[in-house]
């Protein structure tokens, strides 16, 4: 570089130099608009099909710039975490500084090349805008600033947690997750947008937004609070729920490069409630209870998650409430379902017990329909909830089915249940197959392969179902942790016959599956019997499908009640066609812990209405 | 009455036709019969599950009506070229399902069965009447009475996987 | 005088200082936590004596809760190559139209300008400052903006008026039944 | 105070009178003013005047998130944003603990210089004009204009950025940026004796500046001037140097020196330092192809980051000195305290005021320009 000194003031000449300017070619810009660069942060574009609604746009916005707008003609599906919702910019507002962008969970927002908008005073109006796939003056417009994994602001990898090994845990029932510590539990929350998708997903609508706010604030207690407005089995939920939430979140996202998985719901709860002490979870729950007695009786039969969340709800409002259960212990399905290492007693025991502790009495070992009947209970309290759960498994009925060592899942899973460490209540098979793809197929399967571990040191244990691997309705996490644990799962197979010799089952035979489901999504499938294959084993197990066992209601009185295709017909708030029963649970939804629990308050809900006058339950059915 | 009677003697019977309407008035004999079982039927079971014996009492009588209305229709060869023209695919599905005894108070499941080999067997006696017979309006009418019956049979198929099958948790 | 020598001596330096904390950040960082009456005592010394001839800026943070403002005065030594920030703590004195300290314009003439900034907007007042006076704020009567207790969202809302839009979009979409559903400031983090 | 609301004075008992220049007048920087006495043509004293601008950046920022303030820190000088970005970005990253990886690093650096660039040609130009020089104002303008062109294609904004964020910058630069950079250098380059016969070795201006505003060693470390207004008094200081941040240690450049502390040591301090910037982007251009890895370092979800609790002062040059924030969070998901220390904070104030004093009137906005002052460093 040329040094100048100080004192040189340049030649006299220098001024004249410059006259050569004029013989230069002048420069000539164009007045018509230049092309942005390519990642201009022009006007928004919307992808309004990507876009799920979820708002987290509007939050970020620095200049309060974006509303939130219903669209009524978009779709609106909570269970899949989309609401019809889009976010409208205020172009008086916005900066342009794109950070919408970066931290839209889906990438439906985005900004264009396009920078010109010009208006008179009068179309003020103009500077609202509904972004689109188009710019904002309805044409075609290139994209500018967009999301890329390295401008993208959300952290979108779940936080581990600690769980036992495969051969730690193969001979045992403990629980396989450690849970979350604060500091995992902390960043785990920290990933949430705040966007409310799970609340909208769950069956009993859990303020999981505030919980898990709660839990980021190191709150766990509010968390707790937050929980028991809607669910007084959090310490289930926590544990085995279908995290529907989950499935609905924001950051449940496939298709971007750098992957989104959604928020670790479940296992959040289950933090909050392990970090408050139980005794002090009772004080929190029993400031909810109401003060005054209302002299009314309730009934509930089965104390499982729907029953006692009912009974929960109706001594929380001065009701007076007694619960039977047929069997010895409470919390139905839940318990004699669900195996010891995905819900360690103890959990359960404690929602119950806070349950208990506000008031709720059960009587165990009591099954209606045989020591008291329908007909008492009907004159003895004001009114009955039915919450009797699918008890009883379904068979294939295929050839060999009748044999006594093929068996119903559920059946095995309650003698489980019902023994405690490695007693199982049966004879533990050396080989066995168990058909069906569902969680019910791989907690029996996993169930029986921890006591074949224990006394045989090897598991010979398969899982087979009509199904493809993608297709079974049981959660990944069940699969992979099942095939860690040594079971072979073998899909896309038609169970055909029980295969019995010497009166022996020697194994089950099967053909593939060709397909499964007609056009239509409905069952139909097709097989190909020139491949088939016999599985050899010593027990097979059906894990197809439950139903409820509805003896106990009686002739006169099935006789008497409206039913819907095999169920028991309700109105939305859980009444039956009998103005003094309510039904609730499995036995009218199908299996799921936390629809009962939402099926619960809705039944306790309307009893409420009706025993303090609010509502009268005529008899009639309000359909849907 | 047992299964294997129904079906010697529709078969005799069938075999003996010799005219469309015969073949079809036939047919809706069986129809009918069908039907009034299932009607028998209906008030025995529990009502938890009657629907799916109503259901079937109305599949019956809609069998009926349909074949019924084509015996008197004078368009009848035809008609029945139209129908057959997309047969249904066959699933292989009930084969393995066993023809139980349905006794005194049969479930969902039993029922179901019971039906589904009903359509079996109804749909594999048109097949195979329809392969013995030379082409020709018979045989045409063969094959559409086979073809109802497989549909017929396809939806009880997806019934009883919604009814069965309600999804292991 | 190289930089170690520097620190060696700043260290004996502020023994010689009543009630004061030092805590060596890194390399080139200090933080000198210190009495209100001995902070000019101290700047005096760390001009004069260890050469910190720069008065990089004078903070003032607002801790209501604690019924206290905490002053810092960054001060940088070229030589040294050191920054050391000397935290002082005064009264709020929130009964009163203004808390109190010294200027320390003497020493540093750039503290002119900071102790003046926040005189405007913390409310405090400098004893012996040049300039306590407006400067910024000329055509500001309320109370001093930076304090924490000034809430400028709120003076906003109810000083000024959102212009509402209504375009013809949102018209079409208001028929349909559907329609504005959160608006902004319903969701400020 | 409101234009409006001022009268001029002519005080009766001397020759003294008042006059009031800004806050709109082309003859000064920006949206700020200057109320000077004068006797006859000499200025006898000056007062700065400033709160044209006051947008209340400092409150703003404690009612945003961390992130949220990225938006709008830039705004607070114009012609050079960039070290508000970056400045904001280190002293959050100073309190949690945030690396920033080294391409990240380096991106930066490029964008500190470029920006330094365009910052320089912007007063070139505007000192010029003081003088009655338009040319130089049009050629900086436009040749500042090309290296937003190059801003924009690598920050998708043209003047403010926002491009950098705590832990690194948004995105990595685009294919074939660094061609395009190297391109703007030579024509830089090129472009150097055009400047020096325009301006810096031109008599009608050389002459203009000489002895203009003279600012001695002493008063200088006394007023806490900073940056090339430092240097140009002969005293060698510069934070890139001094107090390194970011890669600035590798890199290799001279601080340039003038010893008259006047307005045109000032510019040449400018001149000098531009050519050391394009000397820097050079090395940046032959060096950051073979630094990988990522640009930015994970932060967490910017809607529930609870900055730890702690205090940072970071400290930058930025074309106009030396530049820092102080930055306080309570361990909350917003800032607790933000103070934005700009260099012309002295050098709009104390050090123009008293500068001013003696010279003539028409050489005020020349002193102003010369010092490069940024009101909105004062107003924030």
């Amino acid at each position: 570089m040329k040094k100048i000194k100080y004192e040189d003031i340049g030649s006299i000449l220098n001024p004249l130099k410059n006259l050569q300017f004029f013989a230069r070619k002048p420069i000539t810009e164009d007045l018509e608009p230049r092309p942005a660069a390519k990642i201009y942060r022009g006007f928004h574009l919307n992808d309004m099909e990507k876009c799920i609604g979820c708002s987290t746009c509007q939050k970020i916005c620095d200049n309060a710039a974006i509303t939130m707008v219903k669209v009524p003609h978009l779709k609106e599906d909570p269970v899949n975490g989309i609401k019809n919702l889009r976010p409208a910019i205020d172009y008086g507002r916005c900066c342009w500084c794109a950070l919408c962008v970066d931290i839209c969970p889906t990438g439906a927002i985005e900004l264009s090349r396009e920078y010109v908008h010009v208006c008179d005073g009068d179309e003020v109006d103009s500077y609202f805008i509904l972004p689109q796939e188009k710019g904002i003056h309805g044409t075609e417009q290139e994209k500018g600033w967009t999301k890329t994994a390295s401008n993208d602001l959300l952290a979108r990898t779940r936080t581990d947690m600690g769980e036992m090994t495969p051969e730690a845990r193969g001979d045992n029932f403990k629980e396989i997750v450690d849970g979350y510590t604060d500091e995992q539990a902390i960043l785990e929350a920290s990933r949430c947008v705040q966007c409310g998708m799970c609340h909208d997903s769950c069956p009993t609508h859990m303020h999981a937004p505030e919980y898990i706010r709660a839990i980021w604030k190191g709150n766990v207690e509010e968390a707790v609070e937050w929980m028991y407005e809607t669910n007084p089995f959090s310490h289930v939920c926590g544990r085995v729920c279908t995290h529907r939430c989950e499935t609905a979140c924001s950051l449940n996202q496939t298709g971007l490069p750098q992957g989104s998985e959604p928020i670790a719901i479940r296992w959040l709860k289950r933090y909050a409630m392990d970090a408050v002490p139980h005794e002090r979870i009772k004080e929190i729950v029993a400031r909810k209870k109401s003060q005054e007695k209302t002299g009314k009786t309730i009934a509930i039969i089965g104390a499982g998650p729907a029953g006692l969340t009912a009974a929960f709800d109706l001594v929380k409002r001065g009701h007076d409430v007694q619960v039977f259960e047929a069997l010895p212990k409470g919390g139905g399905m839940t318990r004699y379902g669900i195996p010891y290492y995905r819900l360690p007693d103890d959990s359960l025991e404690r929602d119950i017990d806070v349950i208990q502790s506000m008031g709720v009495k059960i009587e165990y070992n009591t099954r209606i329909g045989e020591q008291i009947s329908m007909a008492q209970l009907h004159t003895d309290y004001d009114a009955v909830v039915l919450a009797i759960g699918l008890q009883s498994g379904r068979s294939t009925r295929i050839p060999g089915s009748e044999h006594k060592d093929t068996r119903s899942a559920v059946e095995l899973l309650r003698l489980i249940g019902n023994h405690d460490g490695d007693e199982a209540g049966f004879d533990i098979p050396r080989t066995a197959v168990v058909i069906g793809g569902g969680n019910v197929a791989m907690d029996i399967a996993r169930s029986l392969a921890r006591y074949q571990k224990q006394r045989f040191n090897q598991v010979e244990i398969i899982v087979t179902a009509i199904d493809e691997l993608e297709k079974f309705p049981a959660d990944k996490e069940e699969i992979k942790e099942s095939l860690e644990e040594g079971i072979t799962i073998i899909p896309s197979r038609g169970p055909q016959q029980v295969m019995i010799e010497n009166d022996q089952i020697k194994g089950l035979k099967t053909w593939h599956v060709e397909s499964v489901f007609d056009s239509d999504g409905r069952f139909a499938p097709q097989y190909d019997d020139s491949d088939e294959q016999i599985y050899p084993a010593e027990m097979v197990i059906e894990a197809i499908g439950q139903m409820a066992e509805t003896e106990l209601l009686g002739n006169t009185l099935t006789e008497q009640l409206e039913w819907e295709r095999g169920r028991i017909k309700v109105a939305q708030d859980g009444s039956t066609s009998a103005p003094w029963l309510w039904s609730a649970g499995d036995c009218v939804n199908g299996p799921d812990v936390v629809h009962a629990v939402a099926d619960g308050h809705r039944v306790a809900e309307s009893i409420h209405a009706c025993l303090t006058g609010n509502k009268v339950s005529d008899g009639k059915l309000n359909d849907e | 009455m047992t299964n294997n009677n129904t079906e010697e003697s529709g078969l005799q019977k069938l075999q003996a036709c010799t005219s469309l309407k015969d073949i079809l008035d036939q047919a809706t004999d069986f129809e009918r019969t069908a039907r009034d079982f299932y009607a028998a039927l209906s008030p025995k079971v529990s009502k938890r599950i009657r629907y799916l014996v109503d259901e079937l009492v109305i599949e019956e009588q809609a069998h009926y009506d349909l074949f019924k209305d084509l015996a008197n229709n004078p368009e009848i060869e035809a008609q029945i070229k139209l129908e057959i023209t997309t047969p249904p695919g066959n699933k292989r599905f009930s084969d393995c399902i066993q023809l139980p005894d349905l006794g005194d108070n049969p479930d969902d499941q039993t029922i179901l069965q019971y039906a589904l080999g009903r359509e079996q067997a109804a749909m594999d006696q048109y097949h195979s009447l329809a392969e013995s017979t030379p082409e020709g309006p018979l045989k045409d009418v063969f094959t559409f009475l086979a073809q109802e019956e497989t549909e017929h049979k396809n939806e009880l198929e997806k019934i009883y996987y919604e009814v069965v099958h309600s999804g292991g948790v | 005088m190289n930089c170690d020598e520097i620190n060696v001596w700043l260290d004996t330096l502020l023994e010689e200082i009543n009630e004061i904390k030092v805590t060596r950040k890194s390399d080139r960082r200090v933080r000198v936590d210190v009495d209100a009456s001995s902070l000019p005592a101290l700047l005096e010394l760390l001009k004069g004596k260890a050469s910190y001839v720069h008065l990089s800026a004078i903070s003032c943070v607002d801790w209501p809760d604690d019924e206290e403002f905490e002053l810092v005065y960054h001060c940088w030594s070229y030589e040294a190559k050191s920054l050391l920030s000397a935290h002082t703590r005064i009264p709020r004195n929130s009964s009163e139209e203004f808390a109190r300290y010294v200027s320390v314009y003497d020493i540093y003439k750039p503290a002119g300008f900071f102790e003046r900034d926040i005189y405007e907007m913390f409310g405090i007042y400098f004893e012996s400052s040049p300039f306590m006076e407006k400067f910024i704020l000329t055509e500001w009567n309320g109370p001093p903006p930076m304090r924490k207790d000034f809430d400028a969202e709120a003076y906003v809302n109810e000083t000024f008026n959102w212009a509402e839009y209504n375009p013809d979009w949102l018209q079409e979409i208001t028929e349909e039944g559907g329609g504005i559903a959160i608006r902004p400031e319903d969701v400020r983090l | 105070m409101r234009p409006e609301n001022y009268q001029a004075v002519r005080l009766p008992s001397s020759n003294e009178y008042e006059i009031f220049i800004g806050p709109n007048h082309p003859g000064i920087e920006g949206n700020y003013a200057f109320k000077l006495r004068l006797d006859g043509d000499e200025v006898i004293s000056g007062k700065a005047d400033a709160g044209y601008l006051h947008r209340g950046f400092e409150k703003l920022m404690e009612g945003r998130l961390w992130i949220q303030n990225l938006a709008i820190v830039p705004r607070i000088c114009v012609p050079d944003p960039v070290p508000m970005e970056v400045v904001y970005s280190l002293s959050v990253e100073a309190i949690s603990d945030i690396e920033v990886p080294e391409r990240g690093q380096w991106i930066r650096v490029l964008q500190m210089e470029l920006s330094r660039v365009a910052s320089h040609l912007f007063t070139f130009g505007g000192h010029a004009a003081t003088t009655g020089m338009y040319t130089p104002s049009y050629w900086g303008v436009a040749d500042r204009d090309l290296a937003l062109d190059l801003f924009e294609e690598l920050t998708g904004g043209r003047v403010y950025h926002i491009y950098n964020i705590p832990g690194g910058v948004r995105r990595d630069i685009p294919d074939g940026f660094l061609d395009r950079l190297g391109h703007y250098l030579d024509y830089l380059e090129s472009r150097q004796n055009d400047y020096d016969n325009l301006l810096f070795t031109n008599q009608v201006f050389v002459k203009r500046a000489r002895g203009i505003g003279v600012i001695n060693k002493e008063q200088a470390l006394e007023w806490g001037v900073t940056g090339p207004n430092l240097r140009a008094c002969g005293l060698p200081f510069d934070v890139r140097r001094d107090d390194p941040y970011l890669i600035y240690d590798q890199l290799d450049f001279d601080i340039p020196l003038q010893d008259a502390g006047d307005a045109l040591a000032r510019i040449l301090v400018r001149r000098d330092e531009l050519f050391q910037s394009v000397r820097i982007l050079r090395q940046i251009i032959k060096h950051l192809p073979s630094v990988k890895g990522p640009v930015r370092a994970p932060i967490p979800n910017p809607l529930a980051w609870n900055v730890p609790a702690g205090e940072s002062y970071s400290r930058v040059e930025s074309s106009k000195g030396e530049l820092a924030y102080y930055t306080v969070s309570d361990g909350g998901p917003k800032p607790y305290r933000v103070h934005v220390r700009g260099p012309s904070s002295m050098h709009a104030v104390q050090v123009l005021e008293n500068v001013a004093v003696g010279a003539r009137i028409e050489d005020v906005a020349q002193i102003m320009f010369s010092l490069d002052a940024c009101p909105p460093e004062v107003d924030r």
